[in-house]
């Protein structure tokens, strides 16, 4: 593929010269609040998710430091179960749901589709702005007298306790709309407005894990409306849907509820996987192995995890033969994630492995996603999951796959495209030991709860018999460890805001279009040139533009040959890179 | 491992489970290992060397593809038929069992017994089957019994049920694992398990003669019925009021404003109504005890009226 | 990727005329019609799963409770039903006409069937008031008020799941009424618009999405009508 | 669309459709007289079916469309068809290994308070009040009499 990065001439292009980019083309918090550009509105998602996260971590390790010991040691029953409850509601709805599609999808994806923007900007802005309607709500809810249902709003519990479950429930609504807006402008965005050249089979696996997510957020996030919507007519006018004392079904409600979540938790894990495709195939210059498996598996868990959701009733009281069905079909979601995490592991084999933070990452999403599998499939053993379900047990699969997984994989990525967004390399040190303090940290919190939970400790528990005290108090002390990585994280990252090293376009020697044909800082319009593309993502053989040789070497001298090395990369490098565009 | 992971085993169902469980686990445990480990030698063996590095790609293997959806569809398969099979031997009641109604409401078990014992303790004879036929007065709750490897979920206006033969002599706890409200995690209870004659013995001595005088049995049933989960009897602030000095109380205090006397008729609506008329500073968390006889009532009544020292003003 | 900044013909950089409804970031108004109509289709589905909720619960509870779902039924009044289902086809007629006009440019006949819509769909939603009302007036209200009187359905009482129904029915009803007057403050909008000359056969779009909807308001009518009204 | 101008769906092919369904409105509760038993459902249900897909066909311009926007239509429809067809397969076979009750606590009562009607003539035992009074014949038999299958 010959591949000229030569760039019109500077000069012709007066507004678009090398000092405006799309952080300061338009200045003033205004031209933030009204933005269109799918950039900024990341960045909007990202300051208010990185908040809530903030939030909903604090709740964790107050919760974790009431179970240090049995008893009460800082908070008594009521108070706790409104923190976990919040904590859940949170994490989930208004954190993980949106986080990886809302951040790093609205500002990678069109540029790795070579498209100036999403196809309905407005749209984009609005979902932000939904988002946080919801959040306001949440806060109502809050104010007025907390929510203490769990996360998972079983009737007739939270039809009939009050409070703020009906401000709660109403938030959750709302923020549901912002996810299907996310959803349906990737959609068509990913449909319709691809550069010329860019193939189904040419498209970024980052890509494709976020398609993928889209669909279910779409087909998904409307039914946890109506859930909600009834929910809220069940507290206000008792229709009688859901509480068995007027002649409804508690187990029906369930049926609702995980018919939402349980597809919502592949909305959390998908661009999980997608971010991984992206940081293992650059950080090992290895053309993904089995790119179409790992992107139709993508497809195939988004569609086949419709189809489980019962796998978390077992115990419910629903009939036995839905129970069967749900499990087989449960299992069936297992082989789709293998293929992803064999494939990953091959694509390691013969490849040049940079271990930088981005790939720590990835690599601990391995480790850790493999383990939160694993224990998915035994809860989903029929007649294992009746001594699990509800206990510690499902608590630390879930931690596994979703903190382990999901935010791990966004660290990695937020690691990764730390510098196209910011423009600022973070200091890599402290990234390593930051990535290594949340791994540690992460296995110290949540592995004794994997134990506890198979000895039967029940979870949604302030108190607790004395005999599980012992690996309570290991998990509080790595849930410290853990907070002191990510706390680490946030400090570095400020920092690396104010003072970082400038960085270069392409740090990492990455082979797709944001890196490739994007200013190191991104122009307002993402490209000077739509691109036209000739070569898969990961052919790195073929990247002669990134890397020098081939027949990109008769295009002429002034093009940088080999990626500038990162501050911090192994330094004998030989070539002298030139100023990037 | 099995010791590590599981709590002590002591049902028939028990061994099935964890022999189940350890399967999983062991194979999960040799397939985390082989993955972690080709991954940590990659990335040892393949480390760059250069940053200039750019290394040919590698052909993809199908025979590989294809083993590594194969294999794990065997596996998975196996461990399907295997769950399902246990499962249905969980779930599926002998005819013959022995039954206990269980009651559950917030937070508090009631266990019956055939000739009408109540206890809040449950006894069950050792190597009999036993079934469970459980209910709850309000909020979901979910019975859970690690050592026997049950657990089932207790609705409301509908009877579901568990079974199990304790091998092993012993108490064992009994959780509530379905999130039920405030007091959720203190729901909990002992299952005694004990030889058929001891068994017999406590049922026989447990069963409340009729001509047991009235504040007997409510004393009785102040424990088998949870009552002392929320009132105490000496003067203490629990959930609920106490009853010291309850009966006789003039001016007794509503939430919403009123007073009351506190005479045998209050009594009986407080307990058989309990939503009707909520005291001033509690929340309205009593369940309704409904469910017991005007006898009983009257029992729990002259109970009450023993803590107390005043009557109420005669008018 | 592979990146050539060569002459791809989707350049719109600069020179030539750029159709004042076609947004920055298009390239053509083929993708930008295209976009939005596949988008309006992703909207479209999430209403179907919004609707299919409600459809869940009808499904259970009619399948515990048969007879008396058939008992309750037979009190909705089925002439206002069919004369409400008529009046929704025609108006999906109606806004298909207009569409059909707008692309050859006739925009008078355009907006004059976007008003009879806007019409059929003010007389859909008196009919509702109406049977609304008469429900009302024998206490036939969604949940805890429920408390049928008079001698059409006073029989209701007795019944178990007779409140079920009445809530199924009030609250599909009125999440699609909703939909309805929803449908009828847009198309109102696309007739001013109309009216006011920003459609032709160039660009139309708004007036397409609008059809799309309204249709798709009325097929689910065309299922609620026999579940409630008939069977 | 610029260039050869939209397709337009024909005025006839709209009012051949429109009445179509009109027809099957007349049919759909033509049958609603027609005592048809447990094929009631389905029968409306398909005749729905046929009169929803000719609007998305026609009226929608589907049939004409870009296959994107049927798949769409599609995929979505499934679901909902998955959503009803796989909790039905619960509520149909509820209690199906007899460790929940098929019935409800209150259809259960209803069902004993009927027995009791019948059984009216009967002296009552005046110290038996409560249903606890009745340890064996209420609970225990009615627990073993009403079970699954
Ligand atoms: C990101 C979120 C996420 C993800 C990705 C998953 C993934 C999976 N989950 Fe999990 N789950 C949750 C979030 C998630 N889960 C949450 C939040 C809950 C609890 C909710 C609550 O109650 O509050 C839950 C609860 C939960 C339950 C209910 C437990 C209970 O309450 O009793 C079950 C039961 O089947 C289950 C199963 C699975 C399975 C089989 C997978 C599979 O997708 C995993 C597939 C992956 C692998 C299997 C590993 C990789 C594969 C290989 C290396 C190949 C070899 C594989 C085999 C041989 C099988 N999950
Ligand atoms: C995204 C999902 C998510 C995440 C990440 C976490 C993270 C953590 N969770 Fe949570 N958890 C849930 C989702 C999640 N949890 C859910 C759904 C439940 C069930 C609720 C219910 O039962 O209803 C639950 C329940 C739950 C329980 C069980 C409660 C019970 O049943 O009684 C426990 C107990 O230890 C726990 C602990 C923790 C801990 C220690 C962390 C730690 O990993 C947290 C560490 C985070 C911090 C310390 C904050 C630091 C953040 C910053 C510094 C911000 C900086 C920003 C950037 C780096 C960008 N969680
Ligand atoms: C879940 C906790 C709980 C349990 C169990 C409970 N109660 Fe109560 N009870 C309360 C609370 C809280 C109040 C005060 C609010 C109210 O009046 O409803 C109360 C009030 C009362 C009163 C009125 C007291 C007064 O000061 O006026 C009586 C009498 C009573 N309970 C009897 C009983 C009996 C008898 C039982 C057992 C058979 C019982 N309660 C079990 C929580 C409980
Ligand atoms: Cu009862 Cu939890
Ligand atoms: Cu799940």
């Amino acid at each position: 593929m010959s591949t000229t990065t030569q760039d019109a001439p500077v000069e012709d292009e007066a507004h678009h010269d090398e000092e405006t980019n799309y952080l300061n083309h338009d200045t003033g918090i205004w031209s933030w609040l009204a933005t269109k550009d799918h950039k900024r509105i990341g960045i909007l998602y990202c300051i208010s998710l990185a908040v809530v996260f903030l939030a909903a971590g604090i709740l964790a390790l107050f919760m974790r430091a009431e179970l240090s010991a049995p008893g009460e040691t800082i908070m008594g029953n009521e108070t706790y179960n409104q923190v976990f409850t919040m904590h859940g509601i949170l994490m989930v709805f208004l954190f993980l749901v949106p986080s990886i599609p809302a951040i790093l999808g609205n500002f990678v994806l069109p540029m790795q589709i070579g498209a100036k923007d999403v196809a309905f900007p407005k749209l984009n802005l609005a979902s932000w702005y939904v988002y946080m309607a919801g959040a306001i709500l949440t806060i109502a809810a809050l104010l007025t007298g907390g929510v203490d249902t769990g996360w998972t709003f079983y009737t007739p519990y939270s039809s009939t306790t009050g409070g703020g479950v009906l401000w709660m429930t109403a938030a959750i609504f709302v923020a549901g709309f912002a996810s299907i807006f996310t959803g349906l402008n990737f959609i068509v965005t990913v449909h319709k407005m691809r550069a010329p050249g860019m193939t189904w089979n040419r498209l970024p696996l980052f890509i494709w894990g976020i398609y993928a997510t889209s669909i279910v957020q779409v087909l998904a996030t409307p039914v946890i409306g109506i859930t909600m919507v009834l929910l809220i007519l069940e507290q206000t006018m008792q229709i009688g849907i859901f509480d068995p004392a007027l002649g409804g079904d508690p187990v029906l409600f369930q049926h609702f509820f995980w018919f939402y979540s349980h597809p919502a938790v592949y909305i959390m894990i998908l661009p999980a996987f997608g971010i991984l495709s992206e940081l293992i195939a650059t950080f090992s210059r290895s053309r993904i192995f089995g790119y179409r498996a790992i992107a139709l598996s993508s497809v195939a868990i988004a569609m086949l995890g419709f189809l489980v959701w019962g796998h978390h009733m077992f115990v419910s009281g629903q009939s036995a033969i839905s129970s069967i069905v749900f499990s087989l079909i449960t299992y069936l979601i297992g082989i789709p994630s293998g293929i992803k995490v064999f494939n990953w592991v091959a694509t390691l084999y013969k490849g040049s492995i940079w271990l930088q933070t981005p790939m720590l990452y990835a690599l601990s999403f391995l480790f850790l996603f493999t383990i939160g599998g694993f224990t998915g499939i035994m809860v989903g053993v029929l007649a294992v999951d009746v001594q699990l379900h509800d206990t510690y047990y499902v608590v630390s699969h879930f931690h596994y796959v979703m903190m382990g997984g999901s935010v791990v994989a966004l660290l990695g990525g937020m690691h990764y495209w730390w510098p196209k967004i910011t423009g600022r390399m973070y200091n890599e040190t402290l990234g390593k030991i930051a990535a290594g303090l949340v791994f540690v940290g992460f296995n110290l919190t949540f592995f004794p709860q994997l134990v506890l939970g198979s000895r039967g400790m029940p979870r949604r528990y302030a108190n607790y018999a004395e005999r599980f005290a012992g690996l309570h108090e290991l998990s509080t002390y790595g849930s410290w460890v853990l907070g002191a990585g990510l706390f680490l994280i946030l400090g570095y990252a400020l920092w690396s805001l104010a003072y970082g090293e400038e960085a270069p376009a392409n740090p990492w020697g990455a082979t797709t279009l944001e890196w490739t044909n994007v200013a190191a800082i991104p122009d307002h319009h993402n490209f000077k040139r739509t691109p036209l593309v000739t070569r898969g993502p990961y052919d790195f053989h073929l990247a002669d533009e990134v890397f020098g040789g081939g027949d990109g070497e008769a295009l002429g001298d002034d093009v940088p040959r080999i990626p500038e090395p990162a501050p911090s990369a192994p330094t004998e490098d030989d070539t002298a890179a030139s100023a990037s565009a | 491992m099995g010791d590590f992971w599981l709590p002590e085993a002591a049902s028939t169902m028990a061994p099935e489970v964890d022999s189940l469980f350890n399967f999983v686990t062991v194979v999960s445990t040799i397939l985390l290992v082989g993955v972690v480990a080709a991954m940590l030698w990659f990335v040892y063996r393949y480390r760059r060397q250069d940053p200039g590095e750019r290394p040919a790609p590698v052909e993809e293997s199908k025979l590989l593809e294809i083993s590594w959806i194969v294999i794990p569809t065997i596996l998975v398969l196996l461990v399907f038929n295997w769950g399902f099979k246990s499962f249905i031997k969980q779930k599926t009641v002998p005819p013959d069992a022995y039954e206990i109604r269980v009651q559950a409401r917030q937070w508090s078990w009631t266990f019956e017994y055939p000739n009408g014992v109540t206890s809040d303790t449950m006894y069950v004879p050792a190597n009999e089957p036993v079934k469970t036929t459980m209910s709850s007065s309000n909020v979901l709750h979910s019975f859970f019994v690690p050592a026997f490897r049950v657990k089932q979920d207790v609705l409301p206006n509908r009877y579901s049920s568990v079974w199990f033969e304790a091998t092993k002599k012993g108490t064992y706890d009994v959780f509530c694992t379905e999130y039920c409200g405030l007091d959720h995690s203190e729901m909990d209870a002992a299952v005694k398990v004990v030889s058929r004659e001891r068994f017999d013995q406590w049922l026989k001595e447990s069963a409340t003669p009729t001509d047991i005088p009235l504040p007997r049995l409510g004393e009785q049933l102040y424990s088998q019925q949870g009552c002392q989960g929320c009132h105490s009897l000496d003067g203490s602030d629990m959930v609920g009021p106490t009853w010291q000095g309850l009966y006789g109380k003039t001016g007794h205090e509503m939430a919403d404003g009123s007073t009351v006397t506190v005479d045998e008729n209050y009594l009986r609506t407080s307990i058989l109504q309990s939503g009707d008329k909520i005291v001033q500073g509690y929340q309205n968390v009593m369940p309704s005890y409904s469910n017991l006889s005007e006898r009983e009532v009257a029992g729990l009544v002259a109970f009450i009226k023993e803590q107390s020292d005043q009557e109420p003003p005669q008018n | 990727m592979a990146t050539e900044t060569a002459p791809a013909p989707t350049e719109t950089d600069g020179a030539h005329d750029h159709p004042a409804h076609l947004e920055h970031h298009f390239v053509s108004s083929k993708q930008q019609f295209d976009s939005a109509k596949l988008g309006m289709w992703v909207f479209l589905i999430t209403e179907v799963l919004l609707f299919s909720g409600m459809f869940v619960a009808y499904a259970v509870f009619r399948q515990w409770n048969p007879e008396v779902f058939v008992a309750a039924s037979n009190t909705l009044d089925q002439m206002w039903g069919t004369i409400n289902t008529v009046v929704l086809l025609t108006s999906s007629l109606t806004v298909a006409l207009s569409i059909h006009y707008i692309k050859q440019d006739k925009v008078k006949q355009c907006v004059y069937y976007l008003l009879s819509t806007l019409g059929l769909a003010g007389v859909f939603m008196v009919i509702k008031y109406i049977e609304y009302t008469a429900k009302f007036e024998h206490g036939i209200y969604p949940g805890a008020a429920f408390d049928p009187h008079g001698a059409h359905y006073e029989h209701l009482a007795g019944m178990a799941a007779a409140p079920q129904f009445f809530s199924i029915y009030f609250v599909m009803t009125g999440i699609h009424g909703l939909h309805v007057v929803i449908g009828m403050l847009v198309i109102g909008a696309i007739a001013f618009m109309a009216w006011r000359g920003s459609f032709s056969s160039e660009w139309y779009t708004p007036v397409e999405l609008t059809g799309l909807y309204w249709h798709l308001v009325d097929i689910v009518w065309i299922f609620l009508f026999p579940l409630l009204y008939l069977i | 669309m610029a260039h050869d101008g939209p397709h337009i769906v024909p005025k006839s092919v709209l009012l051949r459709v429109f009445g179509g369904l009109i027809v099957l409105t007349i049919l759909t509760v033509a049958v609603a007289y027609v005592p048809l038993g447990p094929l009631g459902v389905p029968v409306a249900i398909g005749i729905a079916a046929v009169k929803a897909s000719l609007v998305v066909l026609f009226f929608m311009h589907l049939k004409y469309d870009n296959p994107v926007n049927a798949l769409t239509f599609t995929i979505g429809t499934i679901f909902v068809i998955v959503f009803v067809a796989i909790t039905l397969l619960d509520t149909a076979f509820r209690g199906d290994l007899g460790n929940v009750n098929q019935r409800t606590v209150q259809e259960i009562q209803a069902e004993q308070e009927r027995a009791e009607q019948r059984n009216e003539a009967l002296p009552a035992d005046s110290l038996r009040i409560a249903p606890a009074d009745y340890p064996d014949q209420e609970r225990g038999a009615s627990m073993s009499t009403e079970g699954g299958s």
